[in-house]
């Protein structure tokens, strides 16, 4: 069974130490903050100027001045830091951010990623992307692994890059994958995903060595 | 030294066609509200704004838009206004996206006398297209050039009398930022205080940066997207 | 996440032979004395210290430098230190000098992940052997490249136990820019208070970039020249 | 009679102007602070990181944290802002401070300057004079004219520099220079100093137009 967002985001989740820094994208990587478990200390990093993002508001607690990159109204922890955006991305530049997780619509073997635009659609801007994935200490992309049948873990990315050479890992909808240098490294598959459906799935080049375990959550 | 303006208009008095404008704000989060209203019933035209974003249709950016005063703007996303995709297809408006943290850094260079200097974003992609590449420590890196403008506005929470000033929350985003690059900077304010009232160790701005200042008024303070906890 | 150490030597534990370190301080302000004291109680030799001043003789990092435990200086002003010139003109010490400016940016560009810049400090001087010059708007400038450190020591007024930092009046000046840029960056405050006393609106140095802190003992607070108004 | 240091201060002051922002180098140009009129209101860069320097303390109010880029104890003015060294030269790079004020050993006629290295002493480094000569909108030069019957006023300067083409005006204890792209434009002399002697204390290229005034305190 392919996994659903929430799923995803749940099984990322399992890659955060305790004592991280960590920056979420929107959609997907956002859920990751509902399964991180509560003995896993992290301090969340919003690009629009936070250190200690907290849950979403009580109603009345709504403040138009606190929002996440994502625009969405948020609240802080106790031992948060606000600063302005030039300070924030030299955070995130400065390789400060132990984990970037974002989504994509392609990855490449060699681990570029291409999440901004989509030729023939509105161009809606690349925000904070190129930074966080051009300095990022490491990268996880949350993503499907297949849009209408076709494989978006590619050799090569056909849509305009966001970066190059920045991917370390990716979770899809029905694997585990790590970049490396010589390709996908295949490390998980989705519950009843088979081996063989997820080569299918795959353009790039796709590493399989022994038996590849299930997720578990 | 009196940097305390009357109203909005006089704050805004200067500001010409075909001028460059830094405008604070991250989405509709922290713009200086009064000021573009104030622009929006001027005849002003031809504006290149640099703001991270445009607004939406009917507030913010989206206003000056709506009007056709902006030529061209300088920004990291600017997705949520429709009026915005209708005038970049027909070409009627022209646009430069930055990296935001390259965008952030550039107006920084620009206050802080940096014309140039070394970042990875966008290295491989189309943002590296006519500029400089440089390998440092094994990593390449794309040489960007300061930004500046003829008038930066922003909004702040706190100001006083000597142009000091304090941001809420994520609501300082490119205030802060932008109040060091303008030839000459507006900050409207939330709450005017005289010179003294404010901590001197919590100032975000000095107010060298200054030089106009004025208590905005009616902030409506929309939000894009209001997410709240069930509990 | 727990970045309180027990005292001031587990907080030093890992600096070693040969390393670079950042010491903050202007003079004999704002330094982390007892970082520096405990240091000087080591075998720890061959070090390359950035630090805007080098101490008085008998306090500061005089005293590092009087144990010869100093391979190198980076600093923009050593004038206060009498076995400081001794070393230097005996070959002892290497020493390179900096523009204050260019020493500031440099280690923020460091903290910042810029490799280099350009700046006008220093063009036309002996500053300049070596560089890379470039105009820019029909001004010279020359390329700067950014500075990090093995260990960055700092001195804070409060800190919390997420890291988080704020310093006081002029004490602050090299200390916030150097605690971005340390692999490792090593915080001593006056007052050390729970995660969350700290107004997240005045912080200066976000947690982040601040690995293991303490509270500090027995500041002497040594004032360099001591002038006073008669009244 | 040549001007004393206080009397060259007092001169320099009389250059400043109502809502100027004033960096104050070492030396004589400490000195201006005392002789700015109470109604011309100025704010007093501090490079170490202060915008407001307020007198000295009483003995009472001296505090460690709280001193000049001379390490003198100050005080702060009301409506102050303190920072770190990056943001304060971010200040004087960025060209906001309207009027820097520093002493010098040579001035060159094309406006160079050399303030921080003598050859055969300690060299004890430039601190933040480069930094500030380079990037001032304004420079005002506090001098002696001459050093042991040697012009410091010079066709070009001797001792290694501390920047170039920089020096907009010149105080010495004998004139007010101004430096112009044809040479030295002698302004003012000191009272009861003839043009005469201030040609003669002058290597470098002196333009003498009309009657020079004496300077007015």
């Amino acid at each position: 069974m392919a996994l659903d967002k929430n799923q995803i985001a749940q099984r990322i989740a399992q890659e955060i130490k305790d004592g991280d820094y960590v920056n979420l994208g929107i959609g997907i990587p956002t859920l990751v903050a509902n399964y991180i478990p509560s003995n896993v200390n992290v301090i969340l990093q919003s690009e629009n100027g936070l250190l200690g993002i907290g849950p979403f508001p009580t109603d009345d607690k709504v403040d138009a001045d606190l929002i996440n990159a994502g625009k969405q109204t948020i609240t802080y922890v106790k031992g948060a830091a606000f600063f302005d955006s030039s300070r924030s991305f030299a955070m995130i530049r400065g390789g400060h951010v132990d984990l970037t997780i974002l989504g994509a619509f392609e990855v490449s073997e060699k681990g570029d990623i291409a999440s901004w635009k989509v030729p023939g659609k509105m161009v809606k801007g690349m925000g904070g992307a190129m930074d966080l994935v051009s300095s990022a200490k490491n990268i996880i992309v949350a993503m499907q692994h297949t849009n209408k049948g076709q494989s978006k873990i590619l050799k090569n990315c056909t849509l305009p890059l966001t970066g190059v050479s920045c991917v370390k890992k990716i979770v899809t909808d029905i694997a585990v994958l790590e970049v490396t240098e010589n390709g996908f490294k295949l490390l998980e598959r989705a519950p009843g995903v088979t081996v063989e459906e997820i080569i299918n799935s795959t353009e790039g080049k796709l590493i399989i060595e022994g038996e590849i375990p299930e997720m578990k959550f | 030294m009196n940097k305390v303006v009357k109203n909005v208009y006089e704050a805004i008095d200067g500001i010409a066609d075909n001028m460059t404008l830094m405008v604070g704000g991250f989405g509709l989060c922290g713009i200086p509200e009064n000021s573009i209203l104030a622009l929006s019933k001027t005849k002003i035209k031809g504006l290149c704004c640099i703001s991270n974003n445009a607004g939406v249709d009917d507030f913010g950016l989206g206003l000056l838009l709506k009007n056709k005063q902006i030529r061209k703007m300088i920004s990291s996303y600017v997705g949520e206004n429709a009026e915005f995709e209708r005038q970049l297809l027909s070409g009627e408006l022209e646009v430069e996206l930055n990296p935001q943290g390259t965008l952030a850094e550039r107006i920084r260079a620009g206050g802080a006398g940096i014309p140039a200097f070394f970042v990875p974003a966008g290295y491989g992609t189309e943002v590296a297209e006519g500029k400089e590449v440089r390998e440092f420590d094994g990593k390449m890196h794309l040489m960007e050039t300061a930004l500046k403008a003829d008038f930066a506005i922003v909004k702040a929470w706190k100001g006083d009398t000597l142009g000091n000033l304090i941001y809420k929350y994520t609501a300082n985003n490119f205030n802060e930022v932008m109040a060091t690059a303008g030839k000459i900077t507006i900050a409207e304010v939330e709450e005017l205080v005289p010179a003294g009232e404010l901590d001197p160790n919590s100032i975000h701005t000095p107010g060298i940066y200054v030089q106009r200042i004025f208590k905005g008024e009616n902030y409506e303070k929309r939000i894009e997207q209001i997410t709240i906890k069930l509990s």
